[in-house]
């Protein structure tokens, strides 16, 4: 694999960037991915960009195997259904491809995460009288259910990274190891969150998740403010290598359709 | 053999106060102006059914035709909350709103239970999250040979169901194609349904991808072209993005979503 | 990533002696060089799951390849009897075939249930029929919402799913259209599957009303120009009726269809 | 509507074809006809060519509104795809077209009829030792369920139209008139069996199979020689007026896919 060290003009990138860039990492060339929108979708394109020209991307939409030129805003832009190899009813994308467990990797955000990867996208607070109503599930709860593995992106905030979530929409660990097999969920779970600040992997004895890397320059100290519980940190913490310039570059070069030139 | 009519006699004719109405379209082909349409007609007390909401619901609930949203995803796709939807779930207005709420894999399941005449679909879903707290169309069920325990949700079969559609034919057989969502389902679920689309046109040239829904199970066509605007029909024309961004900022105030409001219902008087 | 391999080859790591092996196609597309290539390996005890066996099954159980049998209605179609089969079951010649017999319905819900990872399906079957008295893979459930009883079928899950298909790309997406049956359902109910296609592409053109199967879901492509003949490749050549009348005298009779094994087994050998 | 009477040199026909004729004329403009193959498909598409040009033709094989110009000879003939407005999946022919009570009528055959119009298609004898072993299901047992009404075809014969089917595959009216709806079959069953000498219609209040029609020059007694129980005849038995010259014509032009011209 070539790597571009980044350049003196370079040096610099958001935090935001780190976790596109870090998430993006995380796929494997071939691997047929699930995507959410927003962080998800830009870090699996980044991905197809760089190091994973294979990637499958497949969209709730009914979209197979995408391959957008342009970020979509939505869910089902047009860009999606016009560079498919396929398009599916959405009956078919939840219970022919998602739900058999065909999917190597679900990728989602949430607006609230717990230690064990619960993640909450309905209401902050109570559910019939929420101090905050979000969109709800969407195709979360079974992308957390049934794919081999669920990675996680979101930006790493102490209001979103809470001892419990309000509202369990999608299962990550449940309150332990055990609990997903109990409850008869066949993929893996959350097997890393990767945020703005580092990385978070589920410790293999209690499933709760600890801290295994941090980005360039983050502090674990900061890392622990802005988690709601008591995190601990890996023996072996890593800490993510800077962007290179050619994952800066790409990118900085993908842009939202619809988005000014 | 579906009936070819305007968009307002065909609204008048198939959506009453109260009815349970389906307006589907995932992202793509969204019924807008039939949307628009119940709007202006001013129906009242519908229990509103869509896997998400998107704009077009956010504009019925905040005109005041819902009294009940039946959905998965309630956001501005890419851009953020559905401010009218949030201010009648919190204030009641301009009418109070109750929620059922599923995910998106389950109300795909109601949807196909629903247009194949079963009371429920089993699906693997559900286990472990809250949302079988709160909505009592979420149930599970046994299997008779492996002894699993399996989600179940109830069938939906609404009063109407309405979709855009790129085509159809002078005998109402309709042409859909790209994106093609829940649309077949929604239609084939609802006793009565209508479809909105693009062009009415001699001959249907087949387009791959596409999806036909014979004369037989619909009940009028309306032609509305942009009828999906400001989301897109594919081969027609792109979803306006900026239109989805500018919602949020009449959406957000009371005032900006009346000003919109009175223009569309202004709109047919002129 | 689907392997591209020679028949031969395909067949020889996919399909192994006792295993449950469903060739499907619904009239069209029937793969026809795949089951002759299982015949020449001499594979034996395989359970043969197909809706519609057909002259595939009736060659297959005539060359002592099967002990059981999963269909739905098995004669030549618009001709008559499969005698080879017949003869199977009643006198257990070449070797004795054991039968789970469904309605067609009920077996594309069971491949529905198998390519969905679902245990079970539901449906309106059965009722008042025999067949649940002598299969049990018929069972029923009690809709959790109305209390109404439902048939229920056993998902299948066959260890090999081999199709036919008109083309694939080098990638090994497998494009079909015209008549495309339970094709879709099969290879992904399926643990392993092979796809003879009449050619391999280097680009699938669209084609209206076409299934596209990825390559992430089969395993072995193989190219078998005419592989479905004597039934039909839409685009590509036309059903042989005569062949399916003419299978009728063959199949009749033990001594001719000897001579017709025999000769399939010399081509190989040739 | 036109009639063309028989000139003289038409005035003869076979059983078979005024049998075809009959069912034929039995279909209404407009109807949505479920068809299974072989003597309801030739009678469906005779009354396409006929008074009922906007009969929409549906076979298992997922074809739907389809006009062949030939008659097939399977289920599943490409003549059939060529010409359908739409072509679907089995599984969706069966679940979303049949399954929800769409199709108004469902034209089925088969080698054993009894008393109350349940259907055999599967063994003569006993199921596990039979004498004759017949092709089974097929779609006909769904047919039979969900289609608004059924019509039946088949040639009148002692050994074929008996008191009691030695298997039930497709379910008429049970053993009387209120089985279907204990069973929760939503279709209204067989409303009219049409055979090479007759008619035969259950009645309302017993749901047996009684004689309503004779064809032209057939005697009842005939009839009842070919029915294995004690054939009930209507009060105000009607004659099948014969074929007219355009049926026949119409008939006698129509060719199976691959016969020799």
């Amino acid at each position: 694999m070539t790597r571009t060290e980044p350049g003196a003009g370079e040096t610099t990138w958001t935090s935001d960037e780190m976790m596109s860039i870090a998430a993006a990492r995380s796929l494997r060339d071939g691997q047929a991915c699930f995507v959410g929108i927003g962080l998800p979708s830009t870090a699996a394109n980044l991905a197809r960009r760089l190091h994973a020209p294979n990637l499958v991307l497949i969209y709730e939409s009914g979209t197979l195997d995408t391959r957008p030129d342009e970020l979509p805003l939505s869910i089902g832009d047009g860009v999606l259904a016009a560079s498919a190899l396929s398009v599916v009813s959405v009956p078919e994308i939840f219970n022919y491809w998602l739900q058999p467990g065909r999917i190597d990797v679900g990728f989602l955000s949430g607006a609230q995460l717990d230690r064990f990867g619960n993640i909450n996208t309905t209401v902050i607070g109570e559910y019939d009288e929420p101090s905050v109503r979000l969109p709800g599930s969407g195709g979360a709860p079974e992308i957390a259910a049934s794919c081999r593995e669920v990675i996680v992106v979101m930006r790493h905030k102490a209001r979103a990274f809470v001892e419990s979530v309000d509202f369990v929409t999608s299962v990550g660990h449940g309150s332990g190891p055990t609990d997903r097999s109990v409850l008869g969920l066949r993929g893996a779970g959350p097997v890393r969150v990767i945020t703005d600040l580092g990385v978070l992997e589920p410790d293999p004895q209690t499933a709760e998740l600890v801290l295994t890397a941090t980005h360039h320059g983050i502090e674990v100290e900061r890392v622990r403010a802005e988690t709601g519980w008591e995190l601990d940190v890996s023996a072996d913490l890593m800490i993510t290598a800077p962007p290179t310039g050619t994952e800066l570059r790409t990118l900085r070069s993908m842009r939202t359709v619809g988005d000014p030139r | 053999m579906a009936k070819i009519a305007s968009l307002a006699e065909a609204v008048s004719e198939l959506v009453r106060d109260g009815d349970t109405v389906a307006l589907e379209g995932f992202t793509h082909l969204i019924p807008f102006a039939a949307g628009h349409e119940i709007i202006r007609q001013g129906r009242r007390g519908l229990t509103l059914v869509r896997m998400t909401p998107d704009l077009i619901y956010d504009q019925m609930i905040g005109a005041g035709c819902a009294s009940r949203l039946v959905f998965s995803w309630g956001g501005n796709p890419g851009v953020g909350s559905l401010h009218r939807m949030r201010d009648a779930l919190a204030t009641g207005w301009p009418a109070p709103l109750a929620i059922e709420e599923h995910s998106h894999a389950g109300m795909a399941n109601r949807y196909v239970a629903g247009a194949s005449g079963l009371p429920f679909a089993v699906l693997r879903g559900y286990a472990g999250t809250d949302l079988p707290l709160h909505t009592d169309t979420i149930s599970s069920v046994e299997c008779p040979f492996t002894g699993e325990k399996l989600a179940a949700v109830r069938a939906i079969n609404p009063d109407v169901g309405i979709i855009h559609a790129q085509r159809a034919d002078r005998a109402g057989n309709v042409q859909i194609w790209g994106i093609v969502g829940v649309q077949k389902e929604a239609v084939l679920a609802s006793t009565r349904s209508l479809v909105t689309v693009e062009e009415v046109v001699d001959e249907l040239e087949p387009v791959p991808g596409a999806v036909v829904l014979p004369h037989w199970v619909v009940d009028v066509v309306a032609e509305a072209p942009g009828g999906a605007a400001p989301s897109y029909a594919d081969g027609y024309y792109d979803r306006d993005n900026a239109a989805y961004r500018a919602w949020d900022r009449i959406s957000r105030d009371r005032a900006a979503f009346g000003e919109w409001l009175s223009s569309l219902r202004g709109e047919q008087a002129a």
